[in-house]
């Protein structure tokens, strides 16, 4: 290889470096300026009480009662499972949404067949 | 037993020759990087074992025989582009641009790093590579595997095995790499500086965000399409909530398979007469000052920033806008709690964190635009 | 700076149209309805999401770029129609034929409900529509995503974008067209009606019935072998019991992996020059028939029947012939329930929805081999 | 495009509709036809108690019992995990067949290894 | 309606063969085998479902269309040697190499059962086959099916079919083949022997041993580097423990579709014309006798070897060198534990018999370099 | 088919038979000869009170404070999931190493999407 700045002039480099950082400038600044906008569009509507009762969840430890309702979940989808699909359609989906469980419901249920087919 | 002989003469001990025992080594010493001290593994171990894999000598009355095909098959993937803006998928549904969101003047750091980029390349093209290859060195500074291997998939196949280690090797020493930088950098008081805590995303926001986001890259830099759909695609299957099974399985099943066949394949095409070249050597010293560079550049830049400002950016934060997501973001944290133990900046570090793979992934659209046949 | 101009010359911005345009106003419209509406989302958005990527202009300079062939490569497996069989076997894997198998007597319904497609077949003739693309459009009134795809694939690829948006957008306004057509056609005492309970299923039936199904169905429409095929056998993978592993895998990660790559692919190859005609708001219009008219079959062959058995059928019933697994069912529990609180229909409208498939697979397949090629 | 009744002879529209409807019924009148010699055969073996079991329990809340079950089922398939495959064979497959657990289980025993190899 | 007349001309009845009947008939035998007798269901469900699929008449109208390409295509998967590897990736993923590395004298069994390969090797030859097709029949005594199929897919694809559906029943029926060869060659006393408890292994072996075992075996065997590099590649990935994800997914997700496709289309494309042939019936007599070798020559080998060691084997963990993982080493447990209730010889066992695994793949070798091309 | 002797001598059976068999000796051989020095080299170090406890940590009951954990760990992770990322670099992996919820854990954790990224 022959070193030598002619390398850099031949492959047009500073050019290639000036509209490469303006180019990637542009679109940051762009994004970030389209950010603030959405921001101050939803701005009235930030929640901040979800995030304080998301940070207690997280943090405090599970109740009695969540450890009968965990356990019984499992029970449940046992079941469920070892029923085949005639329960299928009594599985309350709604309320597990985004759940590790959810899916593993959703899975059997006909109305994620019917999505795809 | 002339075929006893005959076999004989067939096995992989006949013509075994130095460059075959090196590169075997090689790949065990990635594949003891990966395990032992942390290095990439998802990547570094298929690659390592590959290399391994790829790099037995086979004897020529064999080496048309369709079960070395294999290799050469799974390897289309790469060849074709098709793994890596798929595993970039992946990476969208895992990723959270919440910090981003909530900082919108920290994305401008995620910018500042990709400066990494172009220096490079110019370094690359002054001590001899073709413009091609020099772009697709450079990328090694956005520091994120999938664009690079993408980019030099495109660009320089040839360099592709180098560049893909070089990338995902720096990316883990990230920790090494960043922190005398930064504090060469940066001022105790600047080390100290508390940012105010972020305000509240609401999910319509993170929902609409990756269109508008792809839009303006796309319509800025056309040649970043592929990977900045992929990327965004794959966040708003995670963030609609409504397609959550296919945003899992992006994100485990789909990005793991394709995970052991890059890694896998892109090891077993990396033979010696390719990888043990003084480039390879040009290649690694390049990756390093553009990592240098770039975290230089972010943490300057912030510095920069902070002359307009009055709410006073943590210049540390500028490092973590070379993406090696979430590498960086935890260094940042790390020299930040050294100078003050209760400062937390990881959150904030996040911010540039994500948009210096945007921003690398625009950089990769530029030079493919420019540079691309 | 001659290259900075050069670059600004290929941004998207130059030749950017006012297709382009509408294209991605269409992409997030469906974005949009999935997400909001519940739309079908696991389609119509990476559909949608597709339709914006596809759509962005990119400069001639770069219309050959390889970084292009990305969303050709994962067409290929649209276009060679390898995708939707496959995605038809994860169906079958979560399908349940219990219903049916312990109704037989209302299969007939889920053949009746099949007319749409053909009367809007000969609707599409006389608009103007070549036999192909005819076919094509019937199929929607399938209301079966796979298999309009898959369909219209290989006799009309030109219309499959707008095809399959079409099937999957009425598949979610089940709830909204059938309603009205069962009031219509069905007096307040047939809504009463009630059915007696159905048999139980032995588990060897469940694993017989695939094969004989099968057999029954390819001896009889062999066009309808491979989707028939990979249906029954993703069934038979469930119902055997000794390859859940198999089955659960083809019901989860893999139909999710390739539900990510057809849509996003369809959508991505959805072109103005192909959506933006005058074709298309002929196919919504047909499509809009289609299902109307398969509803009102269904209903009116159930009240045909009716005049002949003694144990007679809820009319309601034959609306769920239209498969669109699983809506039309519940749309017909539903309008049961308002006549009668206490009359669930649902496991007895489950048997002409799980027939509808198999009707409009069987449809398929007749359009295929006498259409084909 | 050019309206037309004439478009709908040229594409024998009027012949693949018949031709089509005629198909689809027959196909779908034999295999009802099937189902109900199917269900004739195995008519005798229906098990209505099976159904009634499943109802019940699908119906009751899971008992004291079950919860520490599913709890010691998880303990037992965390340990077994981390062990690795020296437990691997005493998983008792058989008394788990179809649950969610079953395959996860069967996922790390050899026998499943030796189903593929 | 001559269009009518067409299409009956056109459905399947027409055209259809006595050896479309046997076919479908076979399909079905397997299919009652897999689900009521437990044969390798994960297989031979797959294969007897596409036997019935594939058999199934395609009038001359139609045997061009499109639509019977699904099968030829995802059949490239097997033809050109993609699947078996990358389940043999997801095997090593699940492969425990523990009891093999605490018994390193019980290896040398391992390979003494591989004898079964090459007499029957000799048998095909000696009955008229090729010596490719020779080669492809006697790998079934290896007991390995994505060895046989790799193997015989490069040799033999003409017998592809029958290979595979050999292999797999005859897997299955080690349980039947083995017990009575090994009692008739063992005595009592022999089968009274108690093995002394094996030696822990350290985490780091178990990380060496993939690399080691793979550079031994194909410097030896250049012809099983694809093979035993994927075998050793899944477990490194497993046994590292920093690349856990990637190790559950491919024994997992991965492997599972990769069966689903490729049992399928192994079935879907045994034709009659390959299938129903005197060849079939000498496969399945070669196969038998394979397997009753392999099981002899692996006790006689273990009797041998006591000859010369103070530490006695017990000769009947000879018969587990047939790898067939796990099933004959199930099978050796229950003979030893029939002599005497307490001697567990399962640990023991599992030693030859995954050895077994790898010395099958060095045969393939072998006979790959000798015979291929 | 001929039969004979003939074929075998033309296929060179006999040479490929003895070929192969000294092949698969030699390398089943070598790699036993290389896990006994493994074995000797690493033999120092074999821990069998791993093994005890492994042993016993499968036999024992879970005990009451397991059964807690579990569904504790349980309703962590659910909480997590439905929180979203903003607890994701809050979960103590490095202790749940090997087991199914670390996996679970992994997947949501931004380090996993580094190491792709
Ligand atoms: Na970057
Ligand atoms: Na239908
Ligand atoms: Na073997």
């Amino acid at each position: 290889m022959n070193f030598g700045w002619h390398n850099v002039v031949a492959g047009h480099g500073i050019g290639l470096m000036i509209t490469g950082m303006l180019i990637v400038f542009c679109g940051l600044l762009l994004i970030s300026g389209i950010i603030v906008v959405l921001g101050s569009l939803n701005g009235k509507s930030a929640k901040p009480k979800a995030a304080a009762a998301a940070a207690t969840a997280a943090d405090r430890e599970p109740t009695r009662e969540e450890l009968i309702a965990v356990a019984g979940l499992v029970v449940h989808l046992e079941s469920e499972r070892s029923l085949g699909e005639w329960t299928q359609l009594t599985i309350p989906r709604q309320n597990r949404v985004g759940s590790i469980w959810a899916s593993a419901g959703k899975m059997r249920s006909l109305s994620e067949g019917g999505s795809h087919a | 037993m002339g075929m006893l002989t005959d076999f004989l003469m067939s096995t992989g001990f006949v013509g075994i020759a130095w460059q075959n025992v090196v590169m075997i080594l090689f790949g065990c010493l990635f594949i003891y990087l990966a395990i032992n001290k942390g290095f990439e593994p998802l990547l570094l171990l298929p690659i390592g074992f590959g290399l391994i894999v790829g790099n037995i000598p086979i004897p020529e009355s064999m080496s048309g025989g369709e079960e070395g095909m294999f290799f050469v098959n799974i390897y289309q993937g790469v060849k074709q582009g098709i793994y890596p803006p798929l595993i970039f998928l992946g990476v969208g549904a895992m990723t959270d641009f919440t910090p981003m969101l909530s900082n919108p003047k920290l994305v401008l750091l995620g910018a500042a790093a990709q400066f990494g980029i172009f220096t490079t390349l110019i370094g690359a093209l002054f001590i001899g590579f073709t413009p091609q290859q020099a772009g697709a060195i450079g990328i090694i500074g956005g520091a994120d595997g999938p664009t690079a291997i993408f980019l030099s998939s495109m660009l320089a196949p040839e360099l592709l095995g180098s560049i893909a280690i070089a990338a995902y090797s720096y990316m883990s020493l990230v920790p090494v790499i960043q922190p005398p930088i930064m504090r060469l950098l940066t001022s105790k008081e600047e080390r100290l500086i508390r940012m105010e805590v972020s305000r509240q995303v609401s999910k319509k926001e993170k929902i609409i965000f990756p269109i508008i986001g792809f839009l303006i890259c796309t319509l800025i830099a056309p040649g970043s399409m592929v990977l900045i759909g992929c990327l965004f695609f794959g966040n708003i299957l995670k963030e609609s909530m409504v397609t959550e099974r296919l945003a899992n399985t992006a994100r485990n099943a789909m990005i793991d398979i394709l995970t052991i066949l890059l890694g896998f394949s892109i090891g077993a095409n990396t033979l010696a007469v390719n990888f043990l070249t003084p480039q390879s050597i040009g290649i690694f010293v390049m990756g390093a000052t553009a990592f240098a560079l770039a975290t230089a550049s972010g943490v300057l830049f912030a510095k920069f920033l902070n002359l307009f400002s009055k709410k006073k950016i943590n210049p540390l934060v500028g490092a973590a806008g070379v993406s090696a997501v979430p590498n960086s973001a935890r260094v940042v944290n790390k020299v930040g709690l050294e100078a003050d133990p209760t400062n937390y900046l990881l959150m904030h570090a996040m911010a540039p964190n994500v948009a210096g793979v945007v921003g690398s992934a625009i950089a990769a659209g530029v030079l493919l635009s420019v540079l691309g046949h």
